[in-house]
């Protein structure tokens, strides 16, 4: 069975450690700081311009000089820090950050990420996700496998407007864990009940299938 | 107006030269830390052909938004466009131009702006449509794309506290791209919720020191949120 | 040390690492702000053939020139030698390799190797010596110099206060170079004068982010000063 | 009778304007701040960091960790602002001061200033200088007209390496007010006593003499 967005959440926040500085874009990544370890301390920054976001507000708490980059009202924790933008991609540009998790439209064998513009179609702009891809060393991508009318995401080549080139060597979709090595996607997990079959099935880009391909665990 | 004492008596004095044509570069971050009421300002001074460099545009009906229903913005230099369906649809029909730039690449760039910095490279968009046209170079093994600074004929800012010097503190996430806009403008003008006297505010938690600062006023705002979620 | 404690329990392990011919980006200016203990244990480690990056270099016998003394600075690049005669002795003997490079531009140096800027251009020291042998370019018909980003192996760094996260608040001008190098550091080990817990320092007003600071140590300092002025 | 550095730094001070912010160097340039006049706000910048410096401190106030860019202990005036090397610069190399004021070894008739070095014999570093004269739209040059041992130092073509190359327009010596237009030095004022010849003897760079070059004044 293909994963839910909460499990594609729990599976990335296996790749957390602890004293990460971690970035988490829109949709499923944000999900990602609802299952941070017990135990284990990651602060993460929004890139707005606050170093430390909490959980949302209280109707108490509630402040409209208070939010994430996904435009949500939010607190800070103990610790935290807010300054300007310029500060804050300061930090992501200069490779600060141990670990950004952010969506795409597609990633291809090359490791390039679309995510930005469907020419003609939609344009969402940018926002700091060239600067994230560019500025880190350890991204995860996590996106649908296919796209609504079945086509793979996981291309030879990407089709759209890219976001970032060669920047992108791990992918969590919601059928298997890849990572990209040579031009090429390798399985590393599949999603639980998904066939190895049904990924090659679905996979466009060139993908290397190890002998054994485990199911994914969530702890 | 003698010596530091920024303040004026009016949106209108705040606005005073800004004339068809000219580039306004505007703090905030969705709708947070926006100028609010210098924005309608601009509104209600009908001025036009505006090029406007701001993070997004507001909303339909809010911040930069309704500059774009009045047809005021010639050209925008933005990161996202987001949700806003008039800034989209404006786009597609070709009949505003944009020219989308990475969000940490627009914040560096009018830092730069402000301090003297007339061009920079940066990995950020290497090999992406953004990079098109641009000089590219090989830095230490790696692709670099170079970014030129951007300036304002003048620079719109939301502050919370400034003394009638001109030293602004912003609030919380609220600072955003304000103080790199503010640095950037020809005339600077800023808008706070209070003016206080020089010496109230610690020299060492100045945001925006009063140099960069032309034009101060006080206002009101709506702070309307984007996003209202809420713990549970 | 666990999640976001940057505390460490002595000098030693906050230079843990600090080899023979690495480079140590070093805040302060003139005697203000300069991390007193760290350079001290520097001298005690004995490392040798270091490259400094500071504004100056301290004095004779205090300071970055207790390194001189020793011998142990193969390399520094700096703004400003002024009365430090060990440095400019040394220097016009050749047996220190000296780089001036203008203060601003220093500075622009160190906060574009934390920021992720490679280079930059600066009409800083066109037509100089110290423009010499570097590209050049006309922007918008100015000539600029093309400057490179420095990192160092080590940053050391002086703040006021910080929280044990490496929040880090600078006190007075004591600020100077220090959050500069506490971003260009590979490693960066920050001594102040007090820690606190987190959440104790206001969120708008931290300096230097704790993500920036990998070390953190709590020291007495001389702060010994280089001109005492005084008023009538 | 050539100026005091105590005239030169009156007859500076007369270029202010109210609500200028001014860099003062080192030495000569300094002393401006004791004549500016009554009435009139100015605020100083020194490039360590502080915009809005103020008199010596007391013995109470005395702080260590409170210095201007020449080291000297120093206060700060209600409304000032402390902030890191790189924003000082950022202010200075974007053109936000009003007006430097600063020393220099030799000034030549294409607006090119040394005071750095001498080669073999003297480095002092430039310090902030590089940037000032390059940041800065008004600069004045506050210095002898002659060296200790009697030469010029307004010359053709500055002998010393360059701080700043074509960035200066008005000297200020002790013995005249000259302005730099065209590759020659104008002679605008002469100070009190000296004659136009004297000047146009210890000039080496060519000068521009008008009909009339009025005595200086003070007020």
């Amino acid at each position: 069975m293909a994963l839910t967005r909460e499990q594609m959440a729990r599976r990335v926040a296996l790749e957390l450690q602890d004293g990460f500085y971690v970035n988490l874009g829109i949709g499923i990544p944000t999900l990602v700081a609802n299952y941070i370890p017990d135990g284990m301390q990651v602060m993460l920054q929004s890139e707005n311009g606050l170093l430390g976001m909490g959980r949302f507000p209280t109707e108490d708490e509630l402040d409209a000089d208070m939010i994430n980059a996904g435009k949500q009202t939010v607190t800070a924790v103990p610790g935290a820090s807010i300054f300007s933008s310029a500060e804050s991609f300061a930090m992501i540009r200069g490779g600060h950050i141990d670990l950004t998790v952010l969506g795409a439209f597609e990633v291809d064998v090359q490791g390039n990420i679309a995510s930005w513009m469907v020419p003609g179609k939609l344009i969402k702009g940018m926002g700091g996700s060239m600067d994230l891809v560019a500025g880190a060393e350890n991204i995860i991508v996590t996106m649908t496998h296919c796209s609504k009318d079945g086509q793979s995401k996981l291309l030879p080549e990407c089709t759209l407007p890219l976001t970032g080139a060669g920047c992108i060597r791990r992918v969590l979709t919601d059928l298997a864990y890849l990572e990209i090595i040579d031009g090429a996607f390798h399985l590393k997990e599949r999603a639980p009940g998904v066939t190895v079959e049904e990924i090659a099935e679905k996979t466009a880009g060139k993908l290397v299938i190890p002998d054994h391909v485990p199911e994914m665990s969530f702890a | 107006m003698a010596g530091f004492d920024k303040r004026v008596a009016s949106l209108e004095e705040a606005l005073d030269g800004l004339e068809d044509g000219m580039t306004v570069i505007a703090g905030g971050f969705g709708l947070c830390g926006i100028p609010e009421n210098l924005i309608q300002a601009i509104r209600d001074r009908g001025t036009r052909d505006l090029t406007v460099v701001s993070n997004n545009c507001g909303v339909d009906g809010f911040g930069l938004g309704v500059l774009l229903e009045d047809r005021q913005i010639r050209k925008i230099i933005a990161s996202y466009v987001g949700e806003n369906a008039m800034f989209e649809r404006q786009m597609l029909d070709g009949e505003l131009e944009v020219e989308l730039t990475p969000q940490g690449t627009l914040a560096e760039k009018m830092r730069a702006g402000g301090a003297g910095i007339p061009a920079f490279y940066t990995a950020t968009g290497y090999g992406t449509p953004i990079a098109e046209g641009k000089e590219t170079r090989v830095i230490d093994g790696r692709d670099y794309v170079l970014e030129h600074a951007i300036r304002g004929d003048f620079a719109i800012v939301k502050g919370w506290k400034a003394d009638w010097y001109g030293n602004v503190i912003y609030r919380h996430t609220a600072q955003n791209f304000n103080p790199l806009a503010a640095t950037a403008g020809r005339i600077t003008v800023v808008e706070v919720e209070e003016i206080v006297a020089p010496g109230e505010l610690p020299p060492s938690q100045i945001h925006t020191p009063g140099i960069y600062v032309d034009r101060l006023l006080c206002g009101t705002f709506e702070k309307r949120i984007e996003q209202r979620t809420l713990s549970a």
